[in-house]
């Protein structure tokens, strides 16, 4: 019963509208506004919630409590946060550009929220069902780059274009492994569209294991390859160096206080979970159960529970390692990166069209380890500092 | 919408875009112009397609994708050409690289 | 809950008849603006916004595929290389001040724009398409399969689409090699 | 040959180590919640100076007998003292004004080493803000005014040296003045004091008024 009752719930609040008379034009307009606001709703709930748990998880690692001071262990410390951002003071630079300034934060927070429309979120919870909705969450992804560029651009401040810059090449760079990564999964699941791909994994190996495409053999290294790119587009973890405290201030962010502030951070936490929910959709099989017998807990709920996996995930490695730097950060894309991404697609081939049985697994297991071990063998070494020719400084 | 109401459209942005391209003087607006051109002639392929009769037929989306990845190569081409120009000439100005005229 | 109203709604009617006119008044706003803008980023600004109703109207004309193609190569990459190109040339201030024209050229170019829209306004009424009443009530499948385009990218079409594929590279290489800065 | 990615996940399992230790073992959080439980601060804390005195009454019990040497010693010269008269304006032994302005005194405890009566020492309390910056931040007399008692709290070991090393002196004085009254004996050596503890060089007569009550 539970299973249904977001689709249950809508449909009960169309009727209750059409009994009241209401044209179906207006009927059908609130009907799409629900679901755009319920979707809006749930994302921004999940933001309040991690922007709590992300301190406590980093504090217990550091063996210190977290925040415990505002409400029951400290949950209700979101509200608080909410409130001093609405009080501070919203500076807008001396001959900063007002439009661009403003524009900035929302052309950051608006691809964030549209991308939440093409994720299925349950076995028949598609917001939007595109057949083309991978390649719809690449094309609103790159609006958020610009949203970068006005930030660092309209605070008319040097350091800030300088962060600025550096975010955009980050995120240009990791764009690549993201868009080959999933590219492979589609080509595995043989289509674009999201629930098409929950759809094509949903088949156990003798009854026990998911062929969710996180365990095969490509898939392993596919997965890596794009969940390392979505810690770097959403600019977080190792890759947080655009807005490093230590280096350039807050990067692209120096110009922005109050509110303006917290929308680029609420775009930032909403962008990690849909990157989240993007990879379980494509990688750990969006809603569906991890055992077959399991499937009385509602799809939605897998959905979610798996999100918030990731996202621990992401936090834990937020609390383990250290910033890179800005060039090991962009050469680990283009020398590690895009070429296990380029090998998990060529092993997915192999893994294809040797009939997708055990034996080809295997096979595409030894190249992608293989590969693996090819391309990671540089990064083992210790660092040789060989004679540099500086182009720029004499 | 009707098919005249596209065409008009691709008329009016055809047009626009060659105004542009005249009218300014800083070389990655004209740059800006062309590309709103080859947007133009998109547009068409997909109205006359959409107001076809066989919308099976994928020709015209396919050709207008392939205006689309020669449109951004054009791009990508022009602007580094431009970066080389303002190196040479100190400006982005198209009036500046007169130097071919004899 | 699909959002997907079947396609007899009235809001999916009113949508496909009419849901190409907002993109086309943004679009006709972003160029206006793009026109007199006098500040050269929010010129490039403009035309990313020019480019991006572009590609809602694709939608609204049903080629899926093609709008996010659009959206991706132009918002994300024609755009954001403008405005990279922007801040490398570093105009200063005089020629960002240039940027706005002397009333002379603006107007030659905007009159060239309105003839030739007349120019290809009477081609447009003169041919035989005006006068015929093409079907204006979409069929039930209005967006294009994807399946379609794939099958001829790779059927038909395979050849022009691995010159495309080296084109695109030659274009990568040869920017690069051109952007790069040889100061010794 | 490392296995690349290895470092990482070892870093992966301290963390997570970590993390699921301080649910298990809660004395590995060292969060000390402030306002509810006082920081257990170390023994040799210092803050601002204050005044002891022995006895129950902080009037006559007090030690300082203004000699103002921590006056002239203090480098941000934030101490006052005004020596005080009795009725037929005779100076007394004992500070009638004894100001400590701590916005300027920088606590570095010289006023201690240079005070050959003990008369002051080091406080440990340090919720002393106010609201407004002047006359509140100037401790007068009555504020600085701590019985040896507390000394003994804050500063145990310390306290107690210094009520020996009084201990010992009120002895060796005792006991020359006893040697005094009594010529016969011949008179012996007083035997060498022994060095003080406390670094302060000048050994000064007590004046017998004081009240040598040592409380523990």
């Amino acid at each position: 019963m539970i299973e249904e009752l977001p689709t249950r719930l809508y449909a009960w609040f169309l009727q209750l509208l059409q009994k009241i008379g209401l044209p179906s034009i207006i009927v059908d307009i609130v009907g799409a506004f629900l679901i755009a606001i319920s979707t809006c709703a749930v994302f921004l709930a999940l933001f309040a919630l991690t922007s709590v748990l992300e301190r406590k998880i980093l504090a217990r690692v550091q063996n210190r409590l977290g925040p415990n001071r505002v409400g029951p262990f400290g949950l209700l410390q979101p509200v608080a946060d909410g409130i001093k951002m609405l009080i501070k003071e919203d500076i807008i630079p001396h001959n900063a550009d007002k439009i661009l300034h403003f524009l900035a934060p929302v052309l950051a927070l608006i691809p964030s929220l549209l991308v939440l429309a093409i994720l299925p979120y349950g076995s028949n919870l598609v917001p939007v069902n595109l057949n083309s909705g991978l390649l719809y969450y690449f094309a609103i992804s790159a609006i958020a780059e610009i949203a970068i560029f006005l930030a660092g651009w309209a605070g008319n401040n040097k350091y800030s274009v300088l962060g600025a810059m550096r975010a955009i090449a980050q995120i240009l760079s990791y764009e690549l492994p993201l868009a080959t990564s999933a590219l492979c999964v589609a080509l595995a699941a043989g289509s674009l569209s999201l629930p098409q791909i929950v759809q094509s994994q949903n088949n156990y190996l003798l009854g026990l294991f998911p062929n969710w495409f996180l365990f095969t053999p490509w898939g392993l290294a596919a997965g890596l390859v794009f969940f390392i790119a979505a810690l770097a587009e959403t600019n977080r973890s190792p890759f947080d160096l655009p807005e490093g405290e230590s280096e350039l201030v807050a990067g692209h962010l120096t110009e922005y206080s109050g509110f303006k502030y917290a929308t680029f951070f609420i775009a930032e936490y909403v962008g990690m979970f849909a990157i989240c929910a993007l990879f379980v959709t494509l990688f750990l099989g969006g809603w569906l159960p991890p055992l077959p017998f399991l499937a009385f807990i509602p799809s939605w709920i897998w959905f979610f529970a798996k999100v918030c996996f990731i996202a621990f995930v992401m936090i834990w490695i937020r609390a383990t390692l250290p910033r890179m730097r800005i060039d090991h950060l962009l050469s680990f894309a283009w020398k590690f990166l895009l070429p296990l991404a380029f090998s998990a697609f060529f092993a997915l081939l192999l893994w294809h069209y040797l009939g997708r049985n055990i034996l080809s697994s295997l096979l595409s297991f030894a190249f992608i380890v293989a590969a693996y071990f090819a391309l990671g063998y540089p990064f083992t070494q210790r660092y040789s500092p060989r004679k540099r020719t500086y182009l720029f400084s004499e | 919408m009707p098919l005249q109401f596209y065409l008009y459209l691709s008329a009016f942005l055809f047009s626009i875009g060659i105004g542009l391209a005249l009218s300014r003087k800083n070389s990655i607006l004209i740059l800006a112009g062309i590309e709103l051109i080859l947007a133009a002639a998109n547009l068409n392929f997909l109205a006359f397609w959409k107001h076809s009769s066989f919308l099976e037929d994928p020709s015209a989306p396919l050709f207008a994708l392939f205006v689309i990845a020669i449109a951004a190569s054009e791009a990508a081409l022009g602007l580094a050409l431009i970066i080389h120009l303002y190196r040479h000439t100190g400006s982005t100005s198209a009036d500046s690289s007169n130097q071919l005229q004899g | 809950m699909t959002a997907n109203p079947e396609t007899g709604s009235p809001l999916w009617q009113i949508l496909s008849n009419w849901g190409s006119l907002i993109p086309t008044i943004l679009l006709l706003l972003a160029l206006a603006g793009f026109s007199i803008a006098r500040n050269l980023i929010r010129a490039a600004l403009l035309i990313a916004l020019a480019f991006l109703s572009l590609g809602l109207l694709f939608l609204s004309l049903g080629a899926e595929f093609l709008a996010f193609a659009q959206i991706l190569v132009y918002v994300g990459a024609v755009a954001m290389l403008m405005l990279f190109t922007i801040l490398l040339s570093r105009p200063s201030e005089r020629e960002h001040a240039a940027a706005w024209l002397d009333g002379g050229e603006l107007l030659r170019g905007f009159l060239i724009g309105i003839i030739l829209t007349f120019i290809l306004g009477m081609f447009i009424a003169a041919s035989p398409l005006a006068s015929q009443k093409f079907q204006n009530d979409f069929p039930a499948q209005t967006s294009l399969s994807l399946q379609a385009i794939g099958q001829a990218l790779i059927g038909d079409a395979a050849a022009s689409f691995l010159a495309l594929a080296v084109l695109l590279t030659a274009a990568l290489i040869g920017a690069a090699i051109l952007a790069f800065d040889e100061r010794p | 040959m490392q296995i690349p990615g290895s470092g990482i996940l070892k870093g992966l399992a301290v963390t997570a180590r970590n993390m699921i230790g301080s649910y298990f073992e809660p004395e590995r959080l060292i969060t000390q919640q402030y306002p509810e439980e006082k920081p257990k601060l170390p023994e040799r804390a210092r803050v601002f100076p204050f005044l002891i005195y022995d006895g129950s009454d902080p009037e006559t019990g007090i030690r300082c007998t203004s000699c103002k040497i921590c006056e002239k010693e203090c480098p941000p010269q934030c101490i006052y003292i005004v020596q005080d008269r009795d009725q037929n304006g005779k100076p007394i032994k004992r500070p009638k004004i004894f100001n400590i302005d701590i916005s300027v005194c920088m606590s570095c405890g010289i006023c201690v080493e240079v005070c050959p009566f003990d008369s002051i020492r080091m406080d440990t309390e340090f919720e002393l803000s106010s609201f407004d910056r002047f006359s509140s931040l100037i401790l007068d007399k009555s504020r600085l005014l701590k019985p040896n008692s507390y000394y003994h709290q804050i500063h145990p070991t310390e306290a107690a040296q210094t009520d020996e090393r009084i201990e010992a002196e009120r002895r060796k004085k005792q006991a020359a003045s006893a040697a005094k009254n009594t010529p016969s004996k011949p008179t012996t050596p007083s035997q060498p004091s022994t060095p003080p503890q406390t670094p302060n060089s000048i050994q000064t007569e007590r004046p017998p008024a004081s009240t040598p009550a040592a409380t523990s």
